[in-house]
Formats: C-alpha cells, sequence, structure tokens
C-alpha cells in the first residue's frame, strides 16, 4: 500500500451488530413492481409453449434460428424472416448442480441445471432449462436430451410449460 | 469542441404500448437513426451508450439487454445512469479523446410497465433521512415549488399557462402523447398531490425510444448535408441532500447553463439563443428552468410566460415540442427528446411546429425527485 | 402478453457514522447534534462526517435547538403509492436554529391554513419508551 | 484512431473490505475518495469532475443510487456522472474518467467506486434474482451462481481442466491477500481445503467462490501537464478497451470470453501491446471466482485458450512468478465489494508500478492490466497501466 495510505478506514459490524439496539438503523422494503411487456416475438414464444411447440427465429441472412425467437437478428441487424418450429430435443451444452436456492439456502435435493442445444436451431442455439428423469452420475455433456411437458390444461404459456428435460434412451 | 449529431430515429410517444417489447422498440428507433445517418451499427459504430437506471426497467442490471437490438453486440457499449443528454455528453466526450469517430447514444422510457410508479420514485429518497412518512414521494416537489413560488411571487397560475402552452403546443407534434386544448382554470381545479402542486402540473408518463448518431467533424461532414453541432456541453450536481438544497432557484441548472455557455461563447443567452427546449417534469420546473438557464430574469420567468414571450411564436419558444408535460413523461429519454426536437428544428425538419430562422438552441435536463442533477447542451446548424 | 414481478426486497440500512451519532442523541437525550466546519464555518442538519465542500472530516459536534423556522410546507393529499391519503399530510422543510441545515417533518397542533412561511416550530418527542432511533421518535412539530 | 492526450493516475484511496461495515454508502465514498485526494497532494478544489461507478441499486437499496452517494464521492456542485455495466463497473469507471480527461474537457477527475452489498436481506443473492430476464429466465428460479457453474463446466470439459489446478487459483489469492490491508479473506489454505469445501452447485464449491463485501476505492486521474505538477511517478492510462456481448448467453460458446479478448484488443492496441504475455509484467484479472481468473487469462490473451490452468499449476502466476497475477489477493482473498472490487484492482496496479505495494510488491513492474467482467456473462473491461 502507498506510504499514504496507512489508515484504512472502516468499521466492521456483525450480523449480530446489525440487529443491535445500538445500531442505528432503518428498516424498508420498496413497492416496485412490474408487468413487463412481452412483445411480439416473446408473445409468439410462451403461447407456442403452451401448444407444446418451441418457436425461433430465421435470419435468411446468417442462416441461424434464434431461439428464444426475436424480431432482430443482432449479428446481422435486420429483422428475423420468420418463425421456425424447432424440435423438443436436443444435447446438452453444458450442466450443473445446485445445492443453493434463488435466495442462497442450501437445499438437500439438487437442481440439475443445463443449456440445451436445440435440434434444428442454429450451431450453439441453447436455451436454460432444468434436466428430470435423470441420473446424476451419468448426465455429461453432449446426452441427447428431451423435453417433458406439462399436461396440456396445466400449461400457462411460460417457460415453465416445460417440466425439465430428460435423457432420450439410446439405443 | 466538435462533434455533431448526424442522424436521429425514434418511435412515437405513447402513454402505453402493450403489444411491443422494450428490445422491438428500441431495434425500431435505431434502424431510423442508423438510416437518418447513413452508418451501418456492425461497420461504422464505434461505441454505444445507453441511458438508464434499472428500477425504472425492473431489472437489477439492464445494461445486459442492451446491446443485441442496437447491433452493438462485442463492441464497446456501456450505461451512463443519468439521462439521455448525460448519455450524449459521454459519448462527445469519447468522440473528443480520438478514439472514436462515430458514437451512437439510446434512450427510452417503457414507463407502462411500471406498476407502482410512486413506489419507485420513494425508493430513491435517502433511507434514512426522507422515507420516513407515507407520503407521495413529490412532496418533495410540493415543498420546492411553495418555496418557488414564496420567493419570487410566481402565481399557480403562471405554473398552470405552463402546462396549458406545452400542452397546445404539443398539438402540432405529431409524435406527442398528450397534446390537449386546455384552460388555466383546469390545471387549477385539478386534484392537488402535495398541494401547491396538483396532477396537471405533473407531466404524465409515456413510452418512447430515441436513438442518435454523433460524429466527429471530419466524419460529420461526409456523413450529413445538415449536421448538428454541439456547441457546447455542461452538467452539474448540487448536494443530494434536500435538507442543504437552494429552493428557489435551479442551481445545477444555473451551473451547467455556465459551462455550456462558456464553451459555446455565449454571453447574452436571451439574444442568442432562437429556441429552448427545457425540463418541464412540473410545471414550476420550466419557470424555474428558463430562470436558471439565462433566458430572463430570476422570477420573471412566469411572468413573461403568461404575456407568451415563450410560446411557439413568442420571442423566445421554450418546449415547442410540447416537453415532458406535452409529448410526454419519457423518463431518462427525455432529455433526448429535448435534442431532438432541437435537431429537427436546426434541421428544418419540425414540420408544422417550425421556428423561423433558428440557428442555436438549448436543451436542458433535470432527472426528477429527488435529484439535483441536469445538463444543458448549446446546439447549431453552424459550425 | 404481460409477464408481472417485481424488485422487491427487505432492506436494512445503517444510519452509519454521523446519522447513529446523530440519533442516539435524539433517542436518549432529546437533543438536537449537528457537525460543524471550522473551515467553511458551515454547520451541517443533518449532521455528516465530512464537510462536501472542503472535505474536511468532521469531528467538531455542537448541539443546537430543536426549534426551526418553515422555510416551506406542501400539504400532500397521496400515499407514497399514490393512493389518496384519509387525511392529508403537512410536512413542512424547518431550517434548524443555528445551523445552515434543515429536517424535513409533520407539522402538528395547526391547521393547514394557518401554515406560514417563516412560522417558529420547536420538535415534540415522542415518549421515551417509544423511541427507537429514528427521524420519527420526533412526533412532529409544533408552533413555538 | 488517435488518442489527443495522455491521462494519468495520481492518487489511489480504499477503505477497508468487510460483510457488513457501518458506514453508509456516502461515508464509505469519501473515506476512499478522501484517502486518493491525500495520496495525490490534493484537496477538492483540485478536482474537476467526478465518476461514479457503482453496481445494482437493488444492492444499496437506493432507486439511482449515484445521485444518493455524490456528496461522499465530493461531487457537490460538480459535473458527475455514473458509468455502468454490472460487475464490469469497477475497471470501467477509470475509463470512463480517462475520458472525461483525454477529452480535454477536463484536466483532473476524480473516480470513486462504491459497492454496499449488507443492506440486502436475507442475502445479496437475493437481489441477483432480479438479473434475469424475467420473461424466460425468471420463471426458472435461478440462483446466479447456476450460470457461473455451467460457464465453469463448459470450461472445464472443453479443455479437459483438473479441478485440482482451478483451486490453486484459490490458494495463490487468499495467501497473496495476507499481505494487503483491506483484505475480508485472507487465508493460508491448500488445494484440498477448497476441493473439501461445501459444494454450492458443481463445479463451484464454497472456496471457489468471492464473499458479498461492503467497500469503496478510489483514484484521481489528471492529464500529463497536471499530473507532473503533483508527482514524479505518475502511473499512466496507456490503454483502454470495453466490449458487451449477447443477452443471450445460451446462444454463445462459454468455453471463451471473447468479449474480453475484445476488450483486450482494443486496450493493447492503443496501449501498442502487440505480444502481450511478453510486454503485460503483471496482470489484476477479475476473480470473483477461481476458473475466471484462468477463463480471463485467456481472454485478456495472456495465455493459450485452455492453457491458463497449466500456467497455475507451474506457478508462473505467483507473485515471485514470471507472470504474477492477482498480486493483490484478487477478489478472492480481499473481498469483493463489486464496482469497488474492480477498482481495488486499478489501485493495486497504480501501487505496484509505483513501488509502493510494500511485501505484495512484485519486481520490475513496469506495464500492469486490470480487468473485469459483469452483466450476463457478457462484459469485459480493461486497462493498461505503465509506470
Amino acid at each position: 500500500m502507498s506510504e499514504k495510505v496507512k489508515d484504512l478506514r472502516g468499521t466492521r459490524l456483525s450480523a449480530a451488530d446489525l440487529e443491535s439496539e445500538d445500531t442505528i438503523t432503518v428498516r424498508g422494503r420498496p413497492n416496485a413492481k412490474y408487468a413487463w411487456s412481452a412483445g411480439i416475438a416473446y408473445t409468439k414464444y410462451l403461447e407456442e409453449l403452451k401448444n407444446g411447440r418451441i418457436v425461433g427465429r430465421r435470419c435468411r441472412q446468417c442462416e441461424r434460428v434464434l431461439v428464444p425467437p426475436r424480431m432482430y437478428c443482432e449479428q446481422c441487424f435486420r429483422a428475423t424472416d420468420e418463425w421456425v418450429y424447432v424440435k423438443g430435443t436436443g444435447k446438452i451444452n453444458t450442466y450443473s448442480i445446485s445445492y443453493l436456492d434463488a435466495d442462497a439456502n442450501r437445499i438437500k435435493t439438487p437442481i440439475l441445471v443445463a443449456v440445451i442445444d436445440l435440434d434444428g436451431a442454429g450451431p450453439g442455439i441453447g436455451i436454460l432449462h432444468k434436466l428430470g428423469n435423470v441420473d446424476i452420475e451419468k448426465i455429461h455433456v453432449g446426452m441427447p436430451v428431451q423435453a417433458v411437458w406439462k399436461p396440456t390444461n396445466e400449461r400457462k404459456a411460460s417457460v415453465t410449460d416445460i417440466l425439465y428435460f430428460e435423457p432420450i434412451e439410446e439405443e | 469542441m466538435t462533434v455533431a449529431i448526424v442522424g436521429v430515429g425514434h418511435t412515437s410517444f405513447q402513454s402505453t404500448t402493450p403489444d411491443i417489447s422494450f428490445k422491438e422498440q428500441m431495434f425500431e428507433a435505431a434502424v431510423k437513426a442508423y438510416e437518418d445517418a447513413g452508418v451501418n451499427p456492425r461497420k461504422d459504430i464505434a461505441s454505444f451508450l445507453t441511458a438508464a437506471e434499472d428500477y425504472y426497467e425492473g431489472y437489477s442490471i439492464f445494461d445486459e439487454f442492451v446491446p443485441d437490438q442496437l447491433g452493438a453486440v462485442l463492441r464497446p457499449v456501456c450505461t451512463i445512469g443519468g439521462d439521455g443528454l448525460l448519455a450524449l455528453i459521454n459519448g462527445v466526450m469519447q468522440i473528443e479523446t480520438g478514439l472514436f469517430d462515430v458514437v451512437a447514444i439510446e434512450a427510452h422510457s417503457k414507463a407502462s410497465d411500471i406498476l407502482t410508479f410512486p413506489g419507485i420514485v420513494t425508493h430513491g429518497l435517502d433511507p434514512i433521512y426522507n422515507r420516513a412518512f407515507n407520503v407521495h414521494p413529490y412532496f418533495v416537489a410540493g415543498l420546492e415549488m411553495r418555496r418557488y413560488l414564496h420567493e419570487t411571487g410566481t402565481t399557480r397560475e403562471q405554473c398552470a399557462a405552463v402546462v396549458v402552452k406545452n400542452k397546445e403546443n404539443a398539438l402540432s407534434n405529431p409524435s406527442a402523447a398528450f397534446a390537449a386544448k386546455m384552460t388555466v382554470d383546469d390545471v387549477m381545479n385539478s386534484a392537488f398531490v402535495s398541494d401547491p402542486l396538483t396532477h396537471r402540473d405533473i407531466s404524465p408518463l409515456a413510452d418512447g425510444v430515441i436513438v442518435m448518431v454523433l460524429a466527429s467533424e471530419e466524419k460529420a461532414k461526409k456523413l450529413s448535408d445538415h449536421p448538428v453541432w454541439l456547441k457546447g456541453v455542461g452538467w452539474c450536481s448540487d448536494t443530494p441532500w434536500i435538507e442543504s438544497r437552494t429552493w428557489s432557484t435551479a442551481e445545477y441548472a444555473r451551473l451547467a447553463a455556465e459551462r455550456a455557455y462558456k464553451m459555446a461563447g455565449i454571453k447574452n443567452p436571451q439574444k442568442q439563443i432562437a429556441f429552448a427546449e427545457v425540463d418541464d417534469w412540473f410545471s414550476y420546473k420550466e419557470l424555474q428552468h428558463i430562470e436558471a438557464l439565462g433566458l430572463c430574469e430570476n422570477g420573471e420567468a412566469g411572468k413573461l410566460s403568461e404575456q407568451g414571450n415563450f410560446s411557439r411564436n413568442g420571442k423566445l419558444p421554450v418546449n415547442v415540442s410540447g416537453g415532458r408535460i406535452g409529448a410526454g413523461n419519457l423518463l431518462e429519454a427525455s432529455a433526448l427528446q429535448s435534442v431532438l426536437e432541437c435537431v429537427l428544428q436546426l434541421q428544418g425538419r419540425a414540420g408544422k411546429r417550425q421556428v423561423k430562422s433558428a440557428e442555436m438552441a438549448v436543451a436542458q435536463s433535470w432527472r426528477g425527485v429527488p435529484t439535483a442533477t441536469g445538463c444543458v447542451a448549446v446546439l447549431s446548424s453552424e459550425l | 402478453m404481460h409477464v408481472e414481478g417485481d424488485m422487491e426486497v427487505d432492506y436494512i440500512y445503517t444510519a452509519g457514522i454521523a446519522g447513529e451519532r446523530f440519533f442516539v442523541a435524539l433517542r436518549d437525550e432529546e437533543k438536537f447534534l449537528a457537525t460543524h466546519c471550522d473551515k467553511c464555518n458551515h454547520t451541517f442538519m443533518p449532521p455528516r462526517m465530512y464537510c462536501d465542500r472542503c472535505f474536511a472530516e468532521l469531528s467538531n459536534w455542537i448541539e443546537v435547538p430543536s426549534v426551526g423556522a418553515i422555510a416551506s410546507y406542501t400539504i400532500t393529499h397521496e400515499d407514497k403509492n399514490g393512493e389518496r391519503l384519509p387525511e392529508p399530510v403537512v410536512l413542512a422543510f424547518i431550517e434548524i436554529e443555528k445551523t445552515d441545515g434543515a429536517l424535513i417533518h409533520q407539522i402538528g397542533e395547526v391547521e393547514p391554513g394557518a401554515l406560514k412561511i417563516g412560522m417558529r416550530v420547536q420538535a415534540v418527542f415522542k415518549k421515551k419508551s417509544k423511541r427507537t432511533g429514528a427521524l420519527t421518535d420526533i412526533q412532529y412539530f409544533k408552533p413555538a | 484512431m488517435n488518442v489527443k492526450r495522455r491521462v494519468a493516475v495520481i492518487g489511489a484511496g480504499i477503505t477497508l473490505f468487510r460483510r457488513r461495515l457501518k458506514e453508509t454508502g456516502k461515508e464509505l465514498s469519501y473515506l476512499a475518495a478522501n484517502a486518493a485526494l491525500e495520496s495525490a497532494g490534493m484537496t477538492l478544489a483540485d478536482i474537476d469532475c467526478v465518476v461514479m461507478g457503482t453496481a445494482p441499486d437493488a444492492f444499496d437499496g437506493i432507486h439511482m443510487k449515484a445521485d444518493n452517494l455524490l456528496d461522499g464521492a465530493g461531487a457537490t456542485r460538480k459535473p458527475y456522472s455514473r458509468v455502468y455495466v454490472g460487475g464490469g463497473t469497477g475497471v470501467f469507471s477509470p475509463i470512463g474518467g480517462w475520458w472525461h480527461v483525454a477529452s480535454g474537457l477536463f484536466d483532473t477527475c476524480l473516480v470513486v467506486a462504491e459497492e454496499k452489498m449488507s443492506p440486502c436481506q436475507p442475502h445479496p443473492q437475493t437481489a441477483f434474482r432480479t438479473i434475469w430476464d424475467p420473461i424466460i429466465t425468471r420463471p426458472l428460479n435461478p440462483n446466479l451462481v447456476w450460470i457461473f457453474a455451467l460457464e465453469m463446466n463448459r470450461y472445464m470439459k472443453t479443455y479437459n481442466i483438473p479441478k485440482e489446478h482451478i483451486a490453486m487459483v484459490a490458494v495463490k489469492n487468499k495467501a497473496n491477500a495476507l499481505d494487503h490491508p483491506s483484505a475480508q479473506l485472507a487465508a493460508k489454505i491448500t488445494v484440498e481445503d477448497v476441493l473439501n469445501s461445501e459444494t454450492m452447485v458443481w463445479p463451484v464449491q464454497r472456496l471457489d467462490i468471492s464473499p458479498p463485501s461492503d467497500g469503496a476505492a478510489a483514484l484521481v486521474l489528471a492529464s500529463e501537464d497536471v499530473a507532473r505538477k503533483y508527482t514524479d511517478a505518475p502511473v499512466w492510462i496507456d490503454g483502454v478497451g470495453w466490449s458487451l456481448d449477447s443477452a443471450y448467453w445460451t446462444n454463445r460458446d462459454l468455453c471463451f470470453p471473447q468479449y474480453v479478448a475484445e476488450a483486450a484488443k482494443m486496450a493493447y492496441k492503443m496501449a501498442k501491446i502487440t505480444d502481450p504475455p511478453k510486454e503485460v509484467d503483471f496482470a489484476e484479472p477479475y476473480d470473483p471466482f477461481t476458473y475466471k481468473e484462468l477463463h480471463h487469462m485467456e481472454g485478456l490473451l495472456l495465455a493459450k485458450k485452455g492453457e491458463a490452468p497449466r500456467l497455475t499449476a507451474e506457478g508462473v502466476t505467483q507473485r515471485d512468478g514470471d507472470l504474477p497475477i492477482c498480486p493483490s489477493g484478487g477478489l478472492l482473498g480481499v473481498g469483493n465489494p463489486i464496482a469497488a472490487a474492480g477498482l481495488m484492482k486499478c489501485c493495486e496496479l497504480f501501487w505496484q508500478l509505483r513501488n509502493e505495494a510494500g511485501k505484495r510488491q512484485v519486481s520490475g513492474a513496469e506495464t500492469g492490466v486490470a480487468q473485469a467482467w459483469g452483466d450476463l456473462m457478457q462484459v469485459g473491461t480493461v486497462t493498461v497501466f505503465r509506470r
């Protein structure tokens, strides 16, 4: 550290200090609610998920099929051209095994997470989802998987209309 | 300083845009701006800046979602946590370093996605000293407005006249969201939010996106027959402690204007400035800002406004676009809406609302409650 | 289609070095403390640990009266979420005596119609048992 | 394009980094800013403008938080800008300061980075719930560590990297941090400690992760002529670079940080560096996770793809090795108040290049590189400093 900067400042608080009367604090929680417009591309995507289909958009210039779909191609900077259905099958690009929930609490039964490169989309075009009905020891990059859908009447036009991806029985 | 605006693009401004996402709106405005400038973003634009605040968007790190629809993927892109004019000024500085020749600026509002706008503004108040009471966060504006009226002798009627003027100006702006014929009484009789501030003293929120392309002198001359030159820029933040503020004058705007005028060589703004687009988040703010910009003496703006001095056909037109009150409050993007109006006017592209023989204009912004932060830019059709 | 959600999280904000000393004195002794910058001859209310003019660290704490003058006031009719309040709330910007600063607080024991800029007001403290070390340990300000 | 004006760093300051600090964000900003001014031999009156770097508002819990912080950063009644690129903000803030001065509009700029993560309950992670696309990702209820685990696994599988080599980064950085007076998690640990630590999101384990922290850091920048008035040993900002990749991270190959490479190429070009491993004497790549240091060394073109782990195993990146990496102790050792941690890395370049780093001093340091990373595994920010 610089000779001139020896006096490092900052007053440490423990978790208990924060709760103590001697530490003056104010508590609060914002009122911050939103209804995000899904827009043209995502609305179609979600509606098709409800129908049990995965839809993307093709850019005819770079020939990629973008999933999730967007109305523009970020590489070519032009409007994408057409809707394309891709299969509910793909290969694991990468995966992880989570012992944490969304608030960083520990959980016993891990959540299996993967990026799945979808068959029929452009190369390297994957989506984030969960894995299920799978032996943890057997998960590997390149593993063929398929979407397991919620029953039709339980679908809500959400990415959770796919319950998870499960391994395709290899012959 | 030798940076010009060589292209502008924008969506229309609307109270709500339910069937299109902010990304799709940004793409539309970007395509228009790049077309206007004659540039391909994948090749010709060296850097991209966006003006955004996370809580306005509902995302913790909004910067993530910016590059794709601007043609900015794998290029220098950043967010400026400020209004659109501050993003533009940072773009100007980037060009002035000599590192870049063409830069794009984006600012937007998707206010209709926000369900709890007063809750968001409250979340901007100091948590220790200013959130203790269950009141609308515009109490800050109520306090400021009363003190401003008290010190300057400005009347509530004069503030209401600003609303009437700006909504009427918006009638000639096809992009505006809140054009209307209204009377001073309509404003005076609307309900108080925080007395003396009524609902109609407050600009209504709107959605919209504005994209601009900036270029260095050399590049601007190649790209555009009618570049609009940035002659001076200034920006300033006064203390964030409401308890320590000067209430009657907008010190941040005065100091920002001082810097911008000095850079632009403006000694007598009342003579040298042909028209102005100033922040009018609240009606009285327009008057306070006119004074801070030196467009009249302190305390005179209300009276002069009432007399028509700042009307479209007046001596020094202010907010010909309709401002936030008439065109719509586009949050951080209203600052760019002000610049947009200056550009269109200086290029003679303002249609029905074109002001005559305008060569030099000023755009000024304020970030809203609880800030004392704002920017000023002097623009000219002449280099 | 719209998807709903929020950005809501619980927060605990520390009052900080200067704030803590201010609120402890308020809570325990019904005292207003300010910090004084000797160089700028400026007295900060609420107190700061530093002078934002010259950047001196401030150690000169002074007690000031819990009395001030209304520099502005507003009668607020909506709550923090924009809902109409059953009763309007009067808030004032109170320039605290012997300081260059102010506090923003409620005004009580006076009809809104009788409020005047320049009116001298004094803090009314909550009962000691009810105080928590917050701005609301002051119940309101009333005409002095 | 040629840069018109050279910009120097002439002062640096920092606070303690801790899980919780009592000071408000303003007060932390003040402590760092004032320390930086004192080290430069300046007063606030000598500062023309201020640039703030601070990451999500959702940590501090204040909308438009930079506006709230500004008096502590010395910006009252001055031109003030907040630059923001998520986790990349810390190293980006001096880049913002650089263009303020290099543009010729200002002669001096105070750059302050602040982060106060402790207000967010029950854990700062909770604020990360809202960094996702609310339509296609948030419904899956993700934890932020997921995506890093996905990236880490892709990196390990692509280049066949043993976890032992990655664990060495934690061992090195926590040991380096023993000599850093700000450090929150300095420790002597072993590779086994890392490999035996709790699995959070496999392959990420407890000791692969930097902690949440409160803290602030600051730098004073000046134009060449002003810098020379204050010091005989200015440190030059000779290269700056930044790049932002697509938001659609599941449409990219995560094995290599292309955005860091683009930012590095931009910065090296400006600094006229053509052979980075030879011309860069030490580096402070962003290390919020162990593997990220390695990933970023490769992105910074300081190691070939997949080879940074081997260099680490061979000791090359030790403080006394051929290419010291994170001599400060990095985020893994010093702590991770997001934006402040990034600027801490730039402070480290300053102290190292001035030969003022005390026990942490690397020998013969003439050119140093700092880098940060952020958003959705998408942004790279790079600075090249020279003595």
